[in-house]
């Protein structure tokens, strides 16, 4: 159980948690079983972002996460 | 000057405003947006701003370090609360410092609209049935495409 | 609040823009822009600001009008200066209150460009070898005609 | 003597003088007259407005102020 996964803005209304782990190595596939539904289906919207150890993926279908990383599931932002 | 802050707990424009502007002898002109909790008739009660820390902070200094290279600015103040805010308290606080009014006027502008809908934020509002997601609205998106090359 | 006032004295902004601020409770957004005398390299030592009675402060009050109803704003601000100014002393500031940052940050925008080029002031500076009149620099004119109707 | 002629920015350099007075009624032609060159030349350009009376002339050539009036002279502006 090592990597973790932080949810967002509406993510953690939605997902009713505000962070979960996961077992290391984690990609996409693990990591849509991971959170489950309704999260999961949020995550194939493509305005919703994933970051792994601080950096947002430009393909978040191709995250591997290691051991010690975080995941954190960025949903559309809003700021100012 | 380069000052980018993410603050918990409420502040006072003016406060940093003042120095910021003296600290930039021979300056042209500074132009300085302060956004507030809008209050009165949309019922708000409340706002709610939530980040990440490892990208907040970093995104606002990269989106800093490109507003001083292509507006060609003197200083750059850029301010941002989180946490949850009441009506009248101030979200955000940009303030740029430039030898000609141009480059300080589209430099607050260019930050605005990244800080809007494009920085690690998310914000909900409290009305009296709960609280409520804010998602940027179509003419934020629109505003935000004004600033990419052709 | 309609604020609009012609100077013959040093001013403080910071004095003026707190009282403004908090007399519209309410607003999402202010925008302000502050000009003073460029120092430095350009070997500027004072700069006289000149006008005329009868149709500089009309003038103002008028574009000042124009803009409120333009950019919908809940109030602005507009201070100018005449008299000799040193370096380093405001010349302008112009602030706008309004719901969103999209009217505050134009309203300015569109009042400097103004000010700059189609306001009763005229403007002179002196440099070693005595004073010289300026006139508004071609992308002044540019900018100006941002704002005509198409 | 009851026309006031009021120079301002440049042309107060260029004809050397703030204001002068001349007789009332001032058309346009007796405007040129009153100023003398240099600032007759300067008044020819487009760029150079007159008021009347607190009023800037759309058309300046149809000056005609009247006794009391005051007549100003306005070279290109620059504020801000």
């Amino acid at each position: 159980m090592t990597v973790r996964i932080v949810f967002l803005g509406p993510l953690r209304d939605i997902g009713g948690e505000v962070e979960r782990e996961a077992s290391a190595p984690l990609d996409w596939e693990g990591l849509l079983a991971a959170v489950g539904e309704p999260v999961a289906s949020h995550l194939q919207d493509a305005r919703v972002r994933v970051a792994c150890a601080g950096r947002v993926l430009a393909d978040k279908t191709a995250l591997f996460a290691q051991e010690g990383d975080e995941v954190a599931l960025l949903p559309p932002v809003s700021g100012g | 000057m380069l000052d980018v802050r993410l603050l918990r707990e409420p502040f006072q424009p003016g406060a940093l405003i003042g120095p910021f502007t003296g600290a930039h002898p021979g300056l042209g002109g500074v132009c300085t947006f302060v956004g507030e909790v809008r209050g009165g008739g949309e019922g708000v009660e409340a706002l709610e701003l939530s980040h990440y820390e490892p990208l907040t902070l970093p995104g606002m200094e990269e989106l800093a370090d490109r507003a001083t290279a292509r507006f060609g600015l003197m200083g750059l103040l850029m301010v941002h609360r989180v946490g949850v805010l009441r009506v009248g308290e101030p979200i955000v606080c940009v303030s740029a410092a430039a030898l000609h009014r141009r480059g300080a006027i589209d430099a607050v502008d260019f930050c605005m609209d990244h800080l809007k809908s494009a920085a690690w934020f998310w914000k909900r509002e409290r009305r009296a049935d709960g609280w409520h997601w804010i998602e940027p609205r179509p003419e934020d998106h629109a505003a935000l495409a004004r600033w990419r090359p052709a």
